[in-house]
């Protein structure tokens, strides 16, 4: 218990700030892009800005999406500081975010995540795979392609995607939540 | 008045103290967590989702969110919370307030099986396990800290604590102390009892029941567990911690009181989540043993009243 | 290696003799060899780990009969490559006692066998049809279904536990999800191309697919690979274990809701990635590798901050490993959960930590020496032979340790290389090679061995690519572990064997 | 014959009505006992047919009527399931005897009345209860049934002709007058032997072991009427002999009570808890059931002993409303219960499921009665509890530095758990089954009941919630039932309205539907989102029935638990051995008189009248 507390204590803090996430490339540092951090300031006071729940759904991903969407919720990620994320159930959440190129095996599961998950939804694809521009493609065992079983709102391309990418990602597609609800109200299918 | 101002605030600040508790934790693992306010742009955002419900369900499901929430509701009512002086519902009897949380406890497992699914029915055997053994503690407790003065209302215990000296009877508060420390833990769904925070189905409890609730359902489910472990927070302060609680009805006790409360609330929220920080979830079948040393504290506080 | 021919009915008699001899089943390749020779063919390939050496069974099935004679029956970790062959070539295991579909979900199909040379890569296939049998449980008993789906980011498997309460009696699973017809894809690539498809098999394991395959590939058109390459090919191979390793430790905290130890471990294998991303251009080391050698040299300048950066993660991990050891709900939960015996891990031909956790010193590492282990390896692995969750808890942890030593060793062999040796070559140019040669590559992953199989086509393309990965072999034996446990404990046994769907799957 | 059935039903009902209202007339007799009618059957001897109306009878006739016309009512409906047996006339004619049987038990006025009724009462509970005797397991409950059922009577004859040798009498009025002043030692012995054979009629643990045995199998109206009023004769028995009679004169019969109480309410909770069928889940509650309201008894016999009339008094009354409200919630469960094995010709939990969407009526009639059984508020069952929580948390307060108070604390422990314990066996019967999806195809197949058995159904859930809501007003006409002694003791009544103030109940109810009205205003959308269905979550696969969770897997949690302490030892040490040895007497009894049972019952019946009359005849 001890060791516990002190290895916490000598632990630094890793998080990145808000600015450092939205630019962050990865590899080396980008600059803050202002607009994205300005436009993020205003969705935040929304309501699917403000809480943004999402059920991963794994349609033949390699693995790398995966870890990727776990490092999410890593202390320098942290994503949840967003007011973002990740349930247990479809039911609870607002987006998909559906990795791999839809094998053959997991159609009907995808088609039940779907309709388990109650409107307003959106289906964020994360990676190239699940975006239709993986290597594999299509062949007997899958399709290749997310977006011909389900509307896809948005996509995150990328082998895997860096977990910057998917948070702006998510941004863009909370942001289209907000929008769709903005224009339809409360409740609407549109999405 | 006063009776409704004092439910409309635990209703108004459980959520709060369900994100501060979120944020501390975050803290101590090194993050920067959601915000406190978090679960209220949770449920704003709830309330305008629609509703899924399960082809297996029955009007049961339909009813029971807005039940459990409206029992919680009533027991707010029965619990002192800035001032025993209102009047409380039924006099603010032990009996009515805990038989008011075994109803809400009823009505969340109607709701959690309703539809069916195996998880759901996990978390009610796990639930109703931990309910058969905090049951008997949180009574005796709350008995052993009025038996001598035969004070067995929330008003008569903290009149007791008014007149006398808590500390006065050190042995016998200290032990109840710490056994309704230990149930809070087990039915606020904390570690190293539940872990609130988990993604792993088959090691829920109170989350496995909730697993098929959209929309306002949700939110409700979710706002009645923050009024449930803010009137078990309320309870155990009433009890172990009393200092500051209104004694008459005037502006200048009361908002003493409500600041009072609304610290000790977070500090107990604080104590909590780094008991979180530091905890892994125990086995299922060690929590009775952890219950029975709670129970023996409660007995051990009995014969301590009876002895001296 | 030698290779034993017989004929298919002797298939099981055969299998099993090896099996008595000290061998274990390493891989079985079925293959559609109708277009030169006339025949399908079955390769059961074995491996003895005390002797350090290989033996092949070939066995030819004639097209008018495909069917064989099943060595499940006696030899237990042969039940999947079989169900495999037939699902995919229509080579039928005869005696087989669970001759249900295994790759290809729902009910049988008839007469469409997708790895067959007349079967198109994107040729369609019926949608899944699953008949949901509703299983004869005793009374009050119950099942409880988990996946595809899972509440937690995880990849897809379906689990069925039968129970009355929160014992587990019995757990049957369901694989092959994320199937997506990798190695029918692979087929008609170039031998070089190959490599970035391979690298697709796994996110997490990418580099020893790679490695895998580019030692297969080598090794059928005998090349030699630089030195310096050998020793690069180390370096990445430790460090993909040393983060997945760390990983791990995370994740089986997360199995109890331990926050303290996820945070810390997913803290530093970010860390340890980040590292990755800056040294090589790719979080999970995909490109690195080149089939002869090696994609990217590791200059004096990376070696440094590759050692530092890991010593730093190391002497961080290590203090990690201390408190979540010294926790005491945290080790209760650990002990005497999962437990794999060691007859389960030889009989199912388990590989990896697994295996060593259970008392089986298996290491492809040591046993059939690739890159430059052979310099660099001790001679002895640590095991553990309690086979619960903390084995595989301690084995992994023991484990980081000798890869940071071994990352160590190689980059200074790798100066020293530098300093004395004057060729800098970081591959060799892939010859043309022997039509319808085979070739079997080997690395140990952080999941344990992955074995290729190579063989090439007439103009240097590939022709048939079996992969073999560790998960593949290890996800029999998970179910052995479970009964008896509580069912809150799954995801933590789950976790603490920590296999990969998707490589499996492939 | 149907019309005959449905006739005879008519009759029953009128009987029961006016049973009842015979009974608020005798409870309404401020204290006045009513002398009825008397017949020497043979001069001279004690003989003597002999009946009256106390007020304490007319509270138990009022329960009788109650739940006798709802049994009556549901009966109706109920002969459709024997058809075949021509509407179950002879049922009908079995429970209008029964009836009148309990009737008369509640007001014999002497010996020989008293147990000519409690004969007639076991015997024709025990043709009822063997009424299905085709059914597997129905003759060998019925003959442990009457084994231990002459068991107990042997045991109340023995108190009833010690009382005799000492007052010289076999009237209760003379018993009444002077058994308090009875030699310290007899008092014991009549009060142990009262308790033994009581406690066997009541099923209270250890000697609970016919209960769970003989009430499933009885038709259900019937073990709505045993569950509900036939076990309240031995309640009513030994108020009139513990408290009436001897006037609680010992402190420590008290604590032998409590203590069996604390045993039969914990035990029964936890079995009933684990039970997989639902009338076997309800037998075991009635024993906990039945525990409690010793352990009211016992309180009050303790606190007389210890000159707290006041509390005596207290603990009786919670101790009637108890038994009240336990008859109101228990027959309409079992009422609900044979509804559930009507439509499924089940009633193993495991094997239905999704009642509630094909019963509608029937589900929420047992889902409020359920309410009432874990003592939920503002229901029948909560009131009660209350009441008696509060009895013995004050008296444990009042007796704090003794052993008095520890035991009651003990006492208020076995309350507690088997609140939280009960709380498993309701969660079981409804959250099994009738909710989720139907496990077997009988249940898939199940229809509401007929008109009948739906009403007296829902009379009976009503009244479950009326009995708590009014529960203040109920509690002050059961003062009126208590004995002379403790009707009068000081501040009784004021002492009842600070513990439970007349209209709390109505606003506890009004407070919980405000807090309703309010969540459903405060979450209300002005835009109302759509509702639409999909099927439950199972992870992206699909379903079947077996996927919901069993009654088995709830309690197997609490099961795994308390494994250790109760279930091995219990069953397989106490439990089963006393089943075959009264299972092995009654049979060789069976042998003696060549098979057939229903002679075998007048032997029985005639051995009653030969003691008697030895009795007599021997000088006693």
């Amino acid at each position: 218990m001890w060791k516990l507390i002190t290895q916490r204590l000598r632990t630094p803090r890793t998080t990145l700030s808000v600015e450092e996430l939205l630019a962050d490339k990865g590899l080396n540092e980008g600059t803050p892009d202002q607009t994205l951090v300005q436009s993020w300031n205003r969705l935040r006071r929304t309501a699917f800005g403000g809480s943004v729940h999402i059920r991963h759904v794994d349609t033949g991903s390699c693995n790398a999406c995966e870890w990727e969407l776990t490092a999410l919720l890593n202390p320098v990620y942290d994503i949840q500081r967003l007011g973002i994320d990740f349930v247990a159930s479809p039911r609870h959440a607002d987006v998909l975010v559906v990795t791999g190129g839809l094998t053959r095996n997991l159609a009907e599961a995808l088609q039940l995540t779907y309709e388990a998950t109650a409107h307003p939804k959106a289906v964020l694809a994360i990676g190239a795979c699940a975006c239709g521009t993986g290597l594999i493609g299509r062949t007997y065992a899958q399709q290749g392609d997310v977006a011909l079983s389900v509307p896809v709102l948005a996509s995150v391309s990328g082998c895997p995607p860096q977990p910057a990418d998917i948070i702006r990602g998510l941004i863009e597609v909370a942001t289209k939540l907000e929008e769709a609800r903005v224009k339809h109200g409360h409740g609407t299918p549109a999405i | 008045m006063l009776d409704a101002l004092q439910v409309i605030l635990i209703l108004l600040f459980a959520p709060f103290l369900q994100g501060f508790i979120h944020q501390v934790k975050a803290r101590l693992q090194g993050r920067r967590g959601a915000s406190p306010w978090q679960p209220y742009r949770e449920y704003r955002k709830l309330l305008g989702k629609d509703r899924l419900l399960s082809t297996s369900a029955s009007p049961i499901t339909r009813v029971a969110p807005v039940f459990i929430v409206g029992l919680l509701i009533a027991g707010c009512a029965t619990l002192p919370a800035l001032t025993s002086s209102a009047p409380l519902l039924a006099g603010g009897s032990f009996f009515v307030f805990l038989s008011l949380l075994a109803f809400a406890r009823f009505a969340t497992l109607m709701l959690g099986l309703d539809s069916g699914s195996a998880f759901a029915g996990m978390g009610a055997g796990r639930d109703l396990l931990f309910g058969v053994l905090t049951e008997p503690i949180v009574l005796l407790s709350l008995i052993a800290a009025g038996l001598q003065r035969a004070a067995f209302s929330f008003p008569s215990l903290l009149a007791v604590h008014a007149s006398s000296d808590i500390w006065g009877k050190l042995p016998a508060t200290l032990l109840v102390l710490i056994a309704l420390l230990m149930v809070l833990i087990v039915e606020t769904g904390r570690l190293p009892i539940d872990n609130p925070d988990t993604h792993l189905e088959l090691t829920m409890i109170h989350e496995g029941l909730t697993l098929e609730l959209t929309g306002r359902d949700l939110a409700l489910i979710k706002w009645a567990a923050a009024i449930r472990q803010t009137l078990w927070f309320t309870l155990w302060l009433d009890v172990c911690l009393p200092v500051g609680i209104a004694t008459t009805v005037a502006p200048g006790p009361l908002l003493v009181a409500l600041l009072l409360w609304v610290g000790k609330c977070l500090l107990l929220g604080l104590v909590v989540a780094v008991l979180e920080s530091l905890s892994a979830k125990m086995r299922i079948f060690l929590v009775p043993r952890y219950l029975s040393f709670a129970l023996t504290l409660a007995v051990i506080a009995i014969l301590a009243d009876a002895a001296l | 290696m030698r290779t034993e021919t017989i004929n298919p009915t002797q298939v099981g008699m055969t299998c099993a003799g090896y099996v008595e001899d000290g061998f274990r089943l390493q891989t079985m390749v079925a293959a559609d060899e109708r277009a030169t020779k006339g025949v399908y063919t079955l390769r059961y390939l074995f491996f003895n780990d005390d002797e350090r050496q290989g033996r092949e069974v070939y066995t030819e099935l004639s097209p008018d009969n495909p069917t064989f004679t099943s060595a499940t029956p006696l030899v237990p970790a042969a039940n999947w490559y079989e169900r495999e062959a037939y699902d995919l070539l229509g080579l039928v295991p005869v005696g087989h006692p669970d001759p249900r579909p295994l790759i290809l979900h729902g009910d049988r199909l008839a007469e469409v066998y997708p790895l067959r040379k007349d079967f198109p890569v994107d040729g369609v296939l019926p949608a899944v049809e699953r008949t949901m049998t509703e299983l004869h449980l005793p009374e009050g008993m119950f099942e409880v279904p988990v996946g595809p789906i899972h509440a937690g980011v995880i990849e897809p498997g379906h689990f069925r536990f039968q129970m009355r309460g929160e014992t587990v009696h019995a757990l049957s699973t369901t694989l092959f999800y994320t199937h997506r017809g990798l190695e029918k894809r692979a087929e008609n690539m170039s031998l070089s191309d190959g490599l970035a498809l391979v690298e697709q098999t796994c996110g997490v394991c990418s580099l020893s697919h790679a490695l895998s395959y580019a030692q297969a590939v080598e090794s059928l058109a005998q090349v030699a690979v630089p030195e310096q390459a050998r020793y690069i090919r180390v370096v990445w191979a430790e460090m993909e274990r040393l983060y997945n390793h760390i990983g791990d430790v995370g994740n089986i905290c997360a199995g109890i809701g331990f926050s303290f130890g996820t945070m810390q471990a997913g803290r530093l294998k970010e860390y340890l990635q980040r590292l990755q991303a800056r040294l090589t251009g790719h979080r999970y080391l995909r490109g690195v590798l080149k089939v002869g050698g090696v994609q990217q040299s590791l200059t004096a300048d990376q070696s440094h901050q590759l050692m530092h950066g890991v010593q730093a993660i190391m002497a961080e991990f290590a203090e990690v490993a201390d408190a979540i050891l010294s926790h005491e709900t945290a080790c209760d939960r650990f002990r005497m959960t999962g437990v794999l015996s060691e007859s389960a891990v030889r009989s199912w031909g388990a590989v990896g930590p697994t295996a060593r956790a259970s008392g089986v010193a298996r290491d492809a590492r040591l046993q059939q020496a690739h890159a430059a282990y052979a310099d660099l390896f001790p001679d002895t692995i640590p095991t553990f032979v309690q086979g619960d969750v903390m084995a595989r808890l301690l084995q992994r942890i023991e484990e980081t340790q000798i890869s940071a030593k071994l990352i160590a060793q190689a980059i200074s062999h790798l100066t020293t290389i530098r300093e004395t040796s004057a060729t800098t070559d970081l591959y060799t140019p892939l010859p043309s090679v022997e039509p319808y040669a085979t070739g079997i590559g080997v690395s140990e992953s952080p999941r344990g061995e992955n074995v290729h199989f190579v063989m090439a086509g007439a103009h240097g393309q590939i022709e048939r690519l079996r992969i073999r990965s560790a998960s593949y072999a290890n996800w029999p034996a998970v179910p052995e572990a479970v009964p008896g446990n509580l069912i809150a404990d799954f995801p933590l046994i789950n976790k603490s064997f920590e296999l990969c769907y998707a490589c499996c799957d492939r | 014959m149907k019309s005959l059935h449905r006739i005879l039903s008519i009759v029953m009902i009128a009987a029961a009505l006016s049973l009842c209202g015979f009974g608020v007339a005798s409870l309404a007799s401020k204290g006045v006992d009513t002398f009825l009618y008397t017949h020497t059957v043979l001069s001279g001897s004690p003989l003597i047919f002999q009946i009256q109306a106390t007020p304490l009878s007319g509270f138990f006739l009022i329960m009788l009527g109650i739940v006798g016309t709802l049994a009556a009512l549901y009966g109706i409906g109920y002969g459709q399931e024997y058809k075949s047996r021509h509407y179950g006339v002879w049922l009908d004619i079995g429970l209008l005897l029964f009836i009148v049987a309990m009737a008369l038990v509640f007001c014999a006025d002497n010996v020989f009345t008293f147990m000519i009724a409690w004969e007639s009462m076991s015997i024709v509970s025990y043709l009822l209860v063997v009424y299905d005797h085709e059914k597997p397991g129905v003759i060998r409950a019925g003959l442990l049934y009457v084994g231990m059922t002459q068991l107990g009577s042997a045991f109340l004859l023995t108190a009833f002709l010690i009382l005799h040798h000492y007052t010289g009498s076999y009237d209760f009025a003379v018993f009444a007058r002077l058994a308090s002043s009875l030699p310290a030692g007899a008092q014991s012995v009549v009060f142990l032997c009262a308790l033994i054979g009581f406690s066997t009629k009541a099923g209270l643990m250890p000697l609970h072991i016919w209960l769970p045995e003989a009430h499933p199998i009885a038709p259900s109206h019937i073990s709505a009427l045993m569950s509900g009023v036939m076990i309240k004769t031995a309640v009513f028995g030994l108020i009139l002999v513990s408290i009436v009679w001897l006037h609680g004169a010992q402190a420590w019969w008290g604590a032998v009570v409590v203590l069996l109480g604390a045993l039969s309410a914990i035990g029964g909770s936890f079995w009933s808890g684990q039970e997989g069928s639902f009338k076997r889940i309800l037998a075991f509650s009635s024993i906990d059931n039945i525990g409690l309201i010793f352990i009211a008894i016992g309180v009050a016999l303790l606190e007389w002993a210890l000159h707290q009339p006041l509390w005596a008094a207290i603990a009786l009354t919670s101790a009637l409303l108890l038994a009240f409200n336990h008859a109101l919630f228990k027959s309409t469960l079992f009422q609900g219960a044979g509804a559930v094995i009507f439509a499924c010709h089940t009633g193993l939990l495991n094997h239905l499921g999704g009642l509630m969407r094909r019963m509608p009526v029937t589900s929420t009639g047992v889902l409020i009665a359920l309410a009432s059984l874990c003592a939920l508020p503002p229901w029948g069952g909560f009131t009660s509890e209350w009441l008696l929580f509060s009895t013995l948390a004050h008296v444990s307060s009042l007796h704090l530095h003794t052993w008095v108070g520890l035991l009651t604390v003990a006492a208020l422990l076995g309350l507690f758990a088997t609140g939280a314990l009960t709380l498993v066996s309701a969660v079981r019967i409804f959250g099994i089954g009738f909710l989720a999806e139907p496990r077997t195809a009988s249940a898939a197949a199940a229809r509401e009941v007929p008109l009948t058995m739906r009403i007296s159904i829902a009379i009976g859930a009503m009244l479950t919630l009326l009995s708590g809501l009014m529960a203040p007003w109920i509690v002050s006409h059961i003062e009126q039932a208590l004995p002379h002694a403790l009707l009068g003791a000081p501040g009784l009544t004021t002492t009842i309205v600070t513990l439970l103030p007349p209209s709390v109940l109505w606003v506890i109810g009004a407070v919980i539907l405000v807090g309703v009205l309010l969540a459903w205003l405060v979450t209300r959308s002005s835009k109302r989102p759509r509702v639409s269905l999909t099927q439950t979550w199972t992870c992206g696969g699909q379903r079947v029935p077996r996927m919901s969770y069993s009654a088995t897997g709830l309690s197997q949690p609490v099961q795994r638990v308390f494994a250790f302490a109760l279930v091995p030892m219990a069953r397989q040490y106490v439990y089963r051995p006393a089943l075959r040895v009264v299972l092995r007497t009654t049979t060789s009894f069976r042998i003696i008189q060549s098979g057939h049972v229903r002679t075998y019952l007048l032997y029985l019946f005639a051995t009653v009248l030969l003691l008697l009359l030895i009795a007599r005849l021997g000088g006693y």
